[in-house]
């Protein structure tokens, strides 16, 4: 037997990163499932590839911590605790889905989960993450608020206003720009002047950190010290993560116009999954029967929520004048 | 129960203080509303009073201090971003309609938004094209929005607290010059204003004129002119447009048989435009002429007084719209 | 004269690609809209033809690329900026309302800002609520500005080629969901069509049904089963909003005696209360009925297809929209 | 006598200045007499004691340059060409004034001068002068545009916007940022996080100069090697210049409340004007006579400028509906 490597981190959460990222995968390829076969409406945007980003990150929140989650989001959902079962049936616009239906598959939200929304405006939850943090500062119980949010959304004004103010009010706030590479279809360097944010971060006066975005415990790390600072009161951070989606912009993009094949064998050597699962044998910490079975429940899981939602009923026409005011 | 005098800027002061004093959830943002007491003296004083951690000052940036808004709201607190002058509410535009409006119906009802939105109205200070707009029709037609254009310090109190304690977003319309030179009776005991519910401020028979903001006193003054040769015009002053109070100003035209309607607002695609589209249909029967609507010309507010004056709804136009309406009127 | 059958979606392309060639002053600027062709393929092969400096990707900043192209203009060419989901049109409202709409007249004249500003609208596709809305109202009230929204592949493509020639802003609204569905005859030979001038898209004589871009085609599928029933209904088209042309509008209600008005935009204080208000008025004698507005509900859009599907104005709203006035004709 | 300082700059661009200076500070005294005196309509936004800025850069500048300017922007004007009559007359809205009266004090125009308006949305012009760099560039005659705004605006997520784009297509572009200290009635550093914009403009990969915004001479050099980095194709700069207004945010602000006397005092010192004339006296480029002669000219000038526009008649009613369209 070959000598073991000493887990990086406490063996629970490496598995339970790995569970989570797991199931963002799978949910993601039952996403694209349902959507090829027809069982959902609209169009959905997949993050399968990115997975160790929302992981990494949110294994270093409380439950009580915030975020804000993009077109992109079912990651960041899954992550911070999100439910598979509610969420396939909102992907479907059942009204057993995480809003009823009425959200749909780029709005999931669980607000007791602090999940404050996804957003389909590109850059668009940026202030509310601001604004999270801002309650969070007042509450005064070290509660932090994180920003979602891509490469694309970086060049968007309000990123700009609400850092200036961040910084200013030292807010508990962590902006995670995950750089996918693209922006839809044009590669983020023909969109993005200078160095990118985490070098504008800085000049804003906040830490701006870039890490592997696949690397679930390189991201966890940097987060974990980035996140612990503002639970001190020591203001906002900004941290860039490297990353890659499989599966194009959406559901109806084979993403292979605008990328090269050798582009993205490159990145799947690098596949956050993949990593972890070697990092969990080498250690010992899961054994491959181990893994066998856990990719098996989550799996079964997913397919089931699936089989699920398809079952569930549409919201009835009458709950369309519901919720538009409190 | 006393009653005082008190300026609109008073009324909104006041409410801003009481409320601010009841529920600590509530902080104001905006510019230079804290050490400086705003730049209209609406949270004169405030700052004093509460603080600079809820009367806060932000930078020069109304996207992001009216999006940080919404996650305010979002978690718990009522937030009350100030925008100086309404133009400026373009900048925001984007939070207010895609965020704030719909977080909680996007949530199937997880979340309430409860943000007020002050914002003024309003030209005829000179200001020009960019510091004198009305745009208080757009929010009216975004749904989850409510929408609040008091006339009188004592409905601005009323109307204010209410907003205050409303878990929804409020974009709440201050015109601007009736700041400092409207007065009215505002009672010392806490009261409040329920939305939706227009207000008769002058009874009458033979015509009616619906006015909202500012307009409603210019609406009065030609009501007052208009009685003088002997025509009775019934001011209705419909005080918030969502809701809107459509009942009370359709009783009233089917009762006088004409309608006049006056917004500081632009004429085209404005409000004018949907009260008079309400009306001519709840009072399809009654109404002896076609509606008139008065609003401001459809061009950029011009700055030169001659010009300015006449973009803006007058008494002379109100008087002249009731004289056609009674000229129009039909045999009975 | 030959004709083609084109998509809504080629005759816009069409009409992009043949002023392009036309005038060099014409830049298109989007996301996307380069190299990848646009998300929507109205601007496929365009980039190749005209290469990256007519045709130019642009980072993810509405505002900063609606605003550079309010300087574009004033300086001399004619930018075409376009907004993906007309949703996203908030975070561009300052540089279009306090400037492109501004300059000409705050300068007193001195410059012209030929701005098309190219913009979707629209529902029914299942994107939720921040990717459906119909915001054509709230230009509609801006001094300054010009409204196009056409709903037929001919009036697209010759409305497009106005605009790209006035030296305007003008927002042209495309309903995203006629792109590839709708399909139409457009003449080989170039045309142009003036704005302001309604366009009688179906002759009827018993009631006026005025439709706008994709509700064009809802209306005429009513008018349609309405004839089945010996209903004769005229479809009515503004075209354009700003200028609007009222008397093609009152004409025909003067002829039919009745007005159902139909617009995926917010019912409340939106595009149906203008025309119902114009109508109202013009047609006052002629009106044997109440004047029936069909909006989207005042909701934000759902998500989940029953939800949605019941918001957007359909064929049966506007059938039963007709009976009501029918029924309640007066006996002439 | 004493040695003669050699001058730094052509005595003639050095009178050119000193002339359009002191235009600047008579025609801000005399609008505030005009107000005070009822004359005016609305209220002004004066620029006395930040005469160096305008000045110093827009005399880099060529005729077919363009700036766009502010709601504080006679100084610009002026700097860039303008004439004082039409100024005056349009800041009483008379016919005769720039724009017809339409605009007003915070309105002025004169697109002939490549003057491409003034703001009153702070931050607003930020778009048009991208736009007309990127016009410019497009011309390929080596045209600059110049955007003149305050260290608030500098806020404003347009100008990271407009940064991000005008660095990414190497547009000539001079941000000029007058940081006169306030935003309205609070000071800039209560409102900007970091070290402010000279640091950011550098993250966006744009040269970020800082200079003594007092000294005519200093904000000359730096704007013209920035405007001749631009012409070459070399893209857009910020320039950053400090400086102070004199009276209050506009005519009925004292300016006394948040400033203190020391304060205005340390300022007084370095005011524009007076360190031009020494300059000017102390180079032996103008006698203490032609010193007199140029300032009672001068002065002399916008006072008749005020006599006139007061004579001049408002616009007629009817113009209220020209200029809307083309
Ligand atoms: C304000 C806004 N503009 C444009 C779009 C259309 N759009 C949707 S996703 C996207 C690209 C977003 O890129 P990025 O932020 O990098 O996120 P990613 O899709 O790569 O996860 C665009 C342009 C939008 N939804 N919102
Ligand atoms: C978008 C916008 N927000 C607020 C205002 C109100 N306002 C006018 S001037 C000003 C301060 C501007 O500060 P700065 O940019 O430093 O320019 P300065 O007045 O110092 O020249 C403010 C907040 C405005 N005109 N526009
Ligand atoms: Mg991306
Ligand atoms: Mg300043």
């Amino acid at each position: 037997m070959t000598e073991r490597r000493t887990p990086p981190l406490e063996p629970s959460l490496l598995i339970e990163m790995y569970r989570r990222m797991l199931t963002i995968r799978f949910f993601e390829e039952a996403v694209f499932e349902v959507y090829r076969r027809g069982w959902m409406p609209g169009l959905a945007h997949l993050s399968d590839g990115q997975e160790a980003t929302p992981v990494g990150v949110c294994m270093a929140l409380r439950p009580d911590d915030t975020i804000t989650s993009t077109h992109r989001g079912h990651g960041h959902i899954i992550a911070k605790g999100g439910q598979v079962e509610p969420m396939m049936a909102e992907v479907m616009g059942k009204v057993t889905g995480y809003c009823r239906g009425k959200g749909g598959e780029m709005h999931i939200a669980d607000v007791s989960l602090g999940i404050l929304g996804a957003n389909g405006i590109v850059g668009g939850g940026l202030g509310i993450a601001a604004g999270s943090a801002f309650t969070a500062k007042r509450e005064g119980k070290g509660r932090v608020s994180v920003a979602f949010f891509g490469d694309g959304a970086a060049n968007q004004g309000l990123w700009y206003e609400t850092a200036n103010i961040a910084v200013l009010w030292k807010l508990p706030l962590i902006y995670v720009c995950e750089n996918n590479q693209y922006t839809e279809f044009t590669h983020w360097k023909k969109l993005t002047a200078g160095e990118g944010l985490a070098v504008r971060a800085r000049a804003m006066g906040m830490p701006g950190i870039e890490v592997d975005g696949n690397d679930v415990v390189a991201v966890y790390q940097a987060a974990r010290e980035l996140v612990e600072r503002a639970r001190r009161g020591e203001g906002p951070a900004t941290l860039v993560c490297h990353t890659i989606r499989y599966g194009g912009h959406h559901v109806g993009d084979p993403g292979t116009a605008y990328r090269t094949k050798e582009e993205m064998e490159e990145w799947r050597k690098k596949d956050p999954i993949e990593r972890c699962e070697r990092l969990l044998l080498e250690t010992g910490i899961l054994s491959p029967q181990a893994i066998e079975a856990t990719r098996n429940e989550i799996y079964e899981r997913v397919q089931k929520a699936v089989e699920q939602a398809r079952q569930d009923p549409f919201p009835p026409v009458e709950e369309v004048y519901e919720h538009v005011y409190a | 129960m006393s009653t005082r005098e008190l300026t609109f800027a008073q009324a909104i002061r006041e409410a801003l203080d009481e409320e601010l004093a009841r529920d600590e959830r509530i902080v104001l943002f905006g510019e230079d509303i804290g050490a400086w007491g705003g730049v209209f003296r609406t949270t004169e004083g405030l700052y004093e009073k509460y603080g600079p951690d809820r009367v806060i000052d932000t930078p020069l940036s109304e996207e992001g201090y009216v999006g940080m808004a919404v996650g305010i709201a979002m978690t718990g607190m009522h937030p009350v971003p100030e925008i100086m002058f309404g133009d400026f509410i373009t900048l925001a535009m984007d939070q207010i309609v895609n965020q704030a409006a719909k977080m909680r119906y996007m949530t199937g009802g997880q979340v309430a938004v409860p943000i007020t939105i002050r914002a003024t109205m309003g030209g005829g200070r000179s200001s020009g094209a960019q510091h004198s707009q009305s745009w208080h029709a757009w929010f009216a037609h975004v749904p989850g929005l409510k929408v609040v254009v008091p006339s009188t310090p004592y409905d601005a109190k009323g109307l204010l607290k209410t907003a205050l304690r409303d878990p929804n977003p409020v974009v709440f319309f201050e015109d601007k010059v009736m700041y400092h030179k409207i007065k009215g009776p505002v009672p010392e005991e806490e009261y409040l204003i329920p939305f939706g519910v227009a207000d008769i401020k002058r009874e009458g028979k033979d015509v009616t004129i619906i006015a909202l903001s500012r307009m409603v006193h210019t609406a009065l003054a030609a009501a007052e002119r208009l009685a003088q040769e002997g025509i009775s015009a019934e001011v209705v002053d419909p005080r918030t447009l969502t809701p809107l109070d459509e009942e009370t100003l359709v009783q009233s035209v089917c009762k006088t048989g004409g309608a006049v309607i006056v917004d500081e607002g632009y004429t085209r695609f404005g409000i004018t435009a949907e009260l008079a589209a309400v009306i001519a249909k709840g009072a399809f029967d009654y109404l002896d002429a076609p509606i008139e609507r008065v609003g401001a010309f459809d061009v950029p507010i011009p700055f030169s007084p001659p010009l300015e004056f006449a973009t803006i709804p007058d008494e002379e136009r109100i008087v002249q719209a009731v004289y056609r309406i009674l000229e129009g009127r039909r045999p009975q």
